[in-house]
């Protein structure tokens, strides 16, 4: 539920309002819940609003989980 | 005393003009519309003939030839996009309805609704723009119509184009062609024609370099067929309910399914970049300018080189595979690993948030 | 696209199986139920069923916010429309919802009714402001992520004195909800919805953060896993559940870590406790009237309630007898077991709510899974 | 546990339903309502190919034949008037634009752009007065296309025809061939469809008997190329703008002029009745039943004959004469005994209360 | 049809032509206006003027309410629709008069303003009761014939309490422009129109009777022959001038007995006053401020009257330079005397409102007789 | 100007409306400024509404007076 998206924060406007890049795509958002977003942060776009961010040493860490997985051998 | 001018009239004042009652009332600013626009954009011996029809004379058909007519209505909104317009579009969504039968395409015509209000101006730059793509394809719009509906009773422009097209003894292209073991081929990247229109309503606007990919395809159907002659047994070009709709109504025409590779399928990362924002699947998104192709497997190869050597093929590839299959389902083993059903599209596909 | 395609990366989700093939117990069944109707669909469009191991079984959830809505709600949005002469605005999936007398929000804009699909509850109030004389309606659906957006609109129409524009509210809570499944008879008595855990919602815990389950955690002895929405995040969550049954835990363990933090987002939280307060009791399709189970416009925001401008009386309407869209959200049946599925029940007409939203059980199969079917019956 | 029926679909509720947006969107509704509506009308073996364009083999046409293509765009409204409605029309109104080369029609394709809203059963009904006006006029109806607008931006539904037509070796009718000394002739009574339309607008209501003519004339056409080979040099249906804009139309193509009888011109008195009640006068009023045909003078009588003896020409007459001007202007020596300028429709021609 | 087909009889025409031809004396020249647009109309469609004596000249006059209506009141009709939001409806002719910025009321249309093109003032009130949350504007125009008909809707909306109902008053009176044209310089003065009677109103009459022109007939010594408006009425009419003009008479007769009587319709006229006063002046095309010849709504009625209502503002417009169009309507001019008659003026782009009604002069002659005019010009 | 026409009255209704033929074609108009008006007067019509009606025997007088003028020889 809840068709949500990392998008990268390309400019703060007024109005508590951002741009936001997605493969190429850029869109007006709202920033309004999320106050104290950045430009360059991955904002998660719900409806037209950022209602979080993505945390990259996080994202990092359960990639690296997945490769971690990915190197034990699969048994056959 | 003033003097009676031959046939004199005020032309028409396109910069600031709007569509009237008056211009689809079959009367004198009815006739003049059709000559100021429409006339002198499209141009040709067969329209200046002012009758009502266009009477030519068609190629001489050899023993097997046949004819092909197809029509569509353009009800595009907004009337103007990135990479094209109403205008152009309607155009080539007939001519390459003509081209999947394996046509040549002669002849187009034209019949116009035009809301009152509408402005000569946008009127006039959509008509050149169709003009253009005509002269573009070759084909000349040979006779046409107008009509004009109370404001609000219309939407600008729709545009109903109507093609014949002659194809050559032994083509023989039908949905209902395809076999267990023919080759699925697409010509290039989808989804661009619908996120271009897209990123332009209101309520979606969006920034996107995308532009429409419509273009005439009977081009690249002549360099096909050329290939491998009678190794294209299907050719649809999949516009609205996009690439998975289209697979499905070839499926059940001819009684099979379809097995697809999701990774072989191309799309640009702009359109998958719109659809992930807007929770719309890129296989059901307009396409105006590409073109699918089930060939008999020993074809395929060489149909495929064809197609990356024309410039509205360049980006084709082998996109699956024609199986046998009681349910005529497409199906999809997706990049993921996983094997899913590809369905027709279902109703509009709306913008969600779930 | 980043933080987007590394989570679906098919060469991984092999890894990910074969670790999960190696983690199964032999003979032990493992039951668990995906609450979000987004995993769910993510199940379902990547195949993710068909690589996981025969003995895991994924539960579907009630957690899709158009599979829930009931009958009777969107009644009163129609009746708005085309008794009130109001402009309602909604989100696109909404406007498919099956109500009474054959009708939808999209058949009632056929027969006249001003009804606009926004993509933004922003947007609702832009129509507002573009038309002053008419009554504009937002009718605002979904779970937590959906609701500060809505607060914000209330917020932002009161700061700005718009006399016009109101809020026909139902929004949902997903504890709630998920409290509700694990009080069930059947799960708790009867024990025929076996359920050894659950995959925690993605975006919904953005917004209310991890905490919240915990109670759950500890109160049911389940253990729940918060994860993405991409198809790894779903399978990485189902190992973690399998090793928590494994080692007999029942903990809030977090895959979404990336996004999810035990508070939330406090700003979201803090609008939407100003403008909402808890509704007594609020129905849900498929789960009937749960106590405390909505929110409602508090009432120093009274004049922006949809419910109180007009008077709204709701009435709540049987579902079709056919459909099994109840016992589905419950986690009782599968769309299989509907007897009208994929036959009269299709996403074309769609008989009951699962069919509508590509999250909701009903649809997801049909579009996705359906080839898996057998046998199969000439019409 | 269910059972995947295979293609299992339910009808459409033609009695309640009402098209809606998905039934644009090239899906599975798309398909049912072409396949319930559409195809269950007019069906035939082209229609079946099921593909975007229709193929079909062509008479042999002999040295010196030709073909003609007409198109025009349909949008009366209301949508049903006495006689006859928007289905019935779209097919008379293309057909005779072919005939109107002296052609045998061959083949015609439909194009319809609904509204979301309109019912299903209004669609069904207008469908299959097509159908039936087709079969009637052994014209198949042989590719289509249907595009649905949101609710406010069409009416109900507009249907744009195309027809293509063979015309015999050594006819030779174009609205440039009069010349002065040839005789016009008229198929029948004038204004009947205009005033029928108009009967049933709300704002003017009116009970009237009169019936729209709308009819097929290539059968009349025929007839009269028989009647005197190559006697025929120009053929006219006064539709839009009626007879006054079509005689202008035509001495403007010819560079000639016209002097008409009003006293020959057949009018029905309940016709006369409207337009004086409406301050409207019959020679601009639609008829899409009645053609207008100028004749080398030695052909005159038999081609007059000729129409006098089909059914669709019984109160055919003999109008007028061309004559040189270099004005183009179309005279006509009144009843009363003066002579006037027959002037172009100018505008609308909207009732008047002076 | 019945008295209407026995009066356009060509064979009786060619006897009154004949009649005519003797009665005209050798040498002198008639000159005689027809204050009807109806009767210009009837004169150009049936070719009248070919069967007159090349002695006898008709001068037309203002009698066209389409003609007459100045830039300013079209100006005010289409600001209701485009500035106010109305509803503004009005009859088909007016629709196409020119008025400022290149604007005539289709145009407006055009552009985006709700106008209505009604058959009856009784249709405008109905559009008011369809429409309770708009406002509806009737745009009132005419002459007597037209005035009792808006009198019944201003108080029928009165009986019913119509809220949203309003009419823009343009009604004007026969007798005060008549007045005016024989006050005129060129008449009394200079003799540059020479008027040897009149051809008095057909329909007018009916309403106000045939005694209203007494009062010209002895003050100025100009006969006038009320005549209807069919070909054989009209010719007779000019019989009956030439005959009075032979005789020396000045008087009025009454060649259309069977339907105007000497008192009129007093029930219409009746209403009439209930609901009318006089203008104190009123703009007229081509003539000017006249005054008394317009009517206003009276106060008991203010709230019906659009001027009022919406406090309108009038403001005078000059006509395009190169048009003739005043000199027209005062008998001063012909349509051909105007160097853009046929040329940058026509039916399709009317530059004066002259060329807008098929009762305009303009109109009459370009549609009907300009197969006269010599010399030709190739474009 | 002010176009009206003869038509036959053909049934009186309420409130004020009637019907009239006028060549076969039959509209509703309103008599409410012609309250004598009976089925059978010829009513003179103008905007949907009866202004007046025709005097049958002032309309066969002039008729009369263009028949004389009729047996009048013309002059050649
Ligand atoms: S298939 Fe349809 S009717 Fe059956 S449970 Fe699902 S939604 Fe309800
Ligand atoms: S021709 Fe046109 S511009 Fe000239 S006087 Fe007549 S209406 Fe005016
Ligand atoms: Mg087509
Ligand atoms: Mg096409
Ligand atoms: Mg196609
Ligand atoms: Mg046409
Ligand atoms: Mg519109
Ligand atoms: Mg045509
Ligand atoms: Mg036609
Ligand atoms: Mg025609
Ligand atoms: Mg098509
Ligand atoms: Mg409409």
């Amino acid at each position: 539920m809840c068709l949500a998206i990392p998008a990268l924060l390309l400019e703060l406007r007024a109005g508590d309002q951002a741009l936001v890049d997605l493969g190429g795509i850029r869109k007006p958002i709202s920033v309004a819940l999320l106050p104290d977003a950045q430009v360059g942060d991955y904002v998660i776009v719900h409806v037209g609003h950022a209602i979080g961010r993505i945390d990259a040493e996080e994202a990092q860490r359960t990639l690296a989980l997945f490769a971690e997985m990915a190197r034990l051998e699969p048994q056959a | 005393m003033s003097v009676i001018k031959k046939d004199y009239s005020r032309p028409l004042d396109i910069r600031h003009g709007r569509v009237d009652m008056g211009h689809g009332a079959g009367g004198r600013a009815a006739a003049q519309l059709i000559e100021e626009v429409f006339l002198a954009a499209f141009d040709n011996e067969f329209l200046r003939q002012g009758d009502d029809g266009a009477v030519f004379t068609p190629p001489p058909l050899p023993p097997g030839a046949r004819l092909v007519m197809a029509t569509d209505g353009h009800v595009v909104s907004p009337l103007f996009f990135p990479g094209g317009d109403v205008g152009c579009l309607s155009v080539h969504g007939t001519l390459n309805d003509v081209a999947m039968s394996g046509a040549t395409p002669l002849y187009l015509t034209a019949s116009f609704v035009l809301e009152e209000g509408f402005a000569l101006m946008d009127l006039k730059r959509i008509v050149d723009s169709m003009a253009a793509a005509a002269r573009a394809a070759g084909v000349p719009i040979i006779t046409g119509d107008t009509k004009v509906v109370e404001r609000g009773k219309g939407d600008g422009v729709f545009i109903s184009t109507t093609g014949l097209g002659v194809v050559a003894p032994g083509v023989a292209i039908a949905g209902r062609n395809a076999r267990p073991g023919d080759v699925v081929l697409l010509s290039g990247s989808i989804g661009e024609h619908g996120v271009a229109v897209l990123s332009q309503r209101e309520s979606l606007a969006f920034e996107t370099a995308i532009v429409s990919d419509t273009a005439a395809l009977h081009g690249l159907v002549a360099a096909m067929l050329a290939a491998a002659p009678g190794g294209v047994r299907v050719l649809r070009d999949p516009t609205r309910g996009g690439l998975a709709t289209t697979l499905n109504e070839l499926t059940r025409q001819s009684g099979v399914g379809m097995v697809l590779e999701e990774a072989a399928i191309p799309v640009l990362p702009e359109v998958d970049g719109a659809c992930e924002l807007l929770g719309l699947d890129p296989l059901y998104i307009a396409n105006e300018g590409k073109l699918i192709a089930v060939c008999a497997p020993e074809a395929a190869d060489s149909v495929l080189a064809a197609m990356q050597a024309h410039p509205l093929g360049r980006a084709a590839a082998r996109i699956g595979e024609v199986c046998a299959d009681p349910h005529h389902f497409v199906q999809m083993n997706t990049r993921f690993g996983g094997r899913r059903v590809v369905d027709w599209l279902s109703g509009e596909q709306l913008p969600r948030i779930c | 696209m980043k933080y987007i395609e590394e989570f679906r990366d098919g060469a991984l989700a092999r890894r990910i199986a074969a670790r999960l093939a190696q983690e199964v117990r032999p003979g032990r069944r493992y039951s668990f139920m995906e609450f979000c109707g987004g995993h769910t669909h993510a199940i379902s469009r990547y195949g993710i069923a068909e690589l996981l191991p025969a003995s895991v079984t994924m539960v579907h959830g009630p957690g899709c916010p158009v599979c829930v809505l009931p009958i009777g709600r969107i009644d009163l949005a129609i009746q708005l429309a085309l008794e009130r002469g109001a402009i309602v605005c909604s989100y696109g999936d909404t406007l498919r919802v099956p109500a009474s007398g054959g009708l939808s929000m999209i058949k009632a804009k056929a027969r006249g009714a001003d009804i606009r699909m926004v993509y933004s509850a922003a947007d609702a109030l832009g129509v507002a402001r573009q038309n002053p004389q008419r009554e504009v309606v937002f009718f605002a659906i979904g779970f937590e992520t959906t609701t500060p957006p809505t607060a914000l609109v209330i917020r932002d129409a009161e700061r700005e004195g718009l006399q016009n524009f109101s809020v026909l509210c139902c929004h949902v809570l997903t504890p709630s909800a998920i409290t509700h499944i694990l009080e069930s008879p059947e799960v708790r008595r009867y024990g025929t919805v076996p359920i050894d855990g659950f995959i925690g919602p993605a975006h919904v815990s953005i917004v209310i953060g991890s905490e919240p389950y915990e109670h759950f955690a500890q109160e049911y002895q389940k253990p729940v896993v918060i994860a993405g929405f991409e198809p790894l995040d779903v399978m990485q969550a189902v190992l973690m559940l399998v090793s928590q049954v494994n080692e007999g835990r029942a903990e809030v363990e977090n895959e979404f870590t990336r996004a999810v933090s035990p508070e939330g987002n406090l700003k979201a939280q803090a609008l939407v406790s100003e403008v909402f307060e808890l509704r007594r009791s609020f129905e849900w399709r498929g789960l009937g009237e749960v106590p405390y189970s909505a929110l409602q416009i508090r009432p120093a925001y009274a004049r922006f309630d949809a419910e109180q401008r007009f008077a709204l009386d709701y009435r709540p309407v049987a579902d079709n007898k056919a459909c099994e869209c109840g016992a589905i959200l419950r986690g009782v049946k599968k769309p299989t077991d509907c007897k009208i599925f994929g036959t009269v029940c299709t996403p074309e007409n769609p008989v009951g709510s699962c069919m509508v939203s590509s999250e909701g059980a009903c649809a997801a199969h049909y579009s996705y899974g359906r080839f898996r079917d057998i046998p199969v019956v000439a019409a």
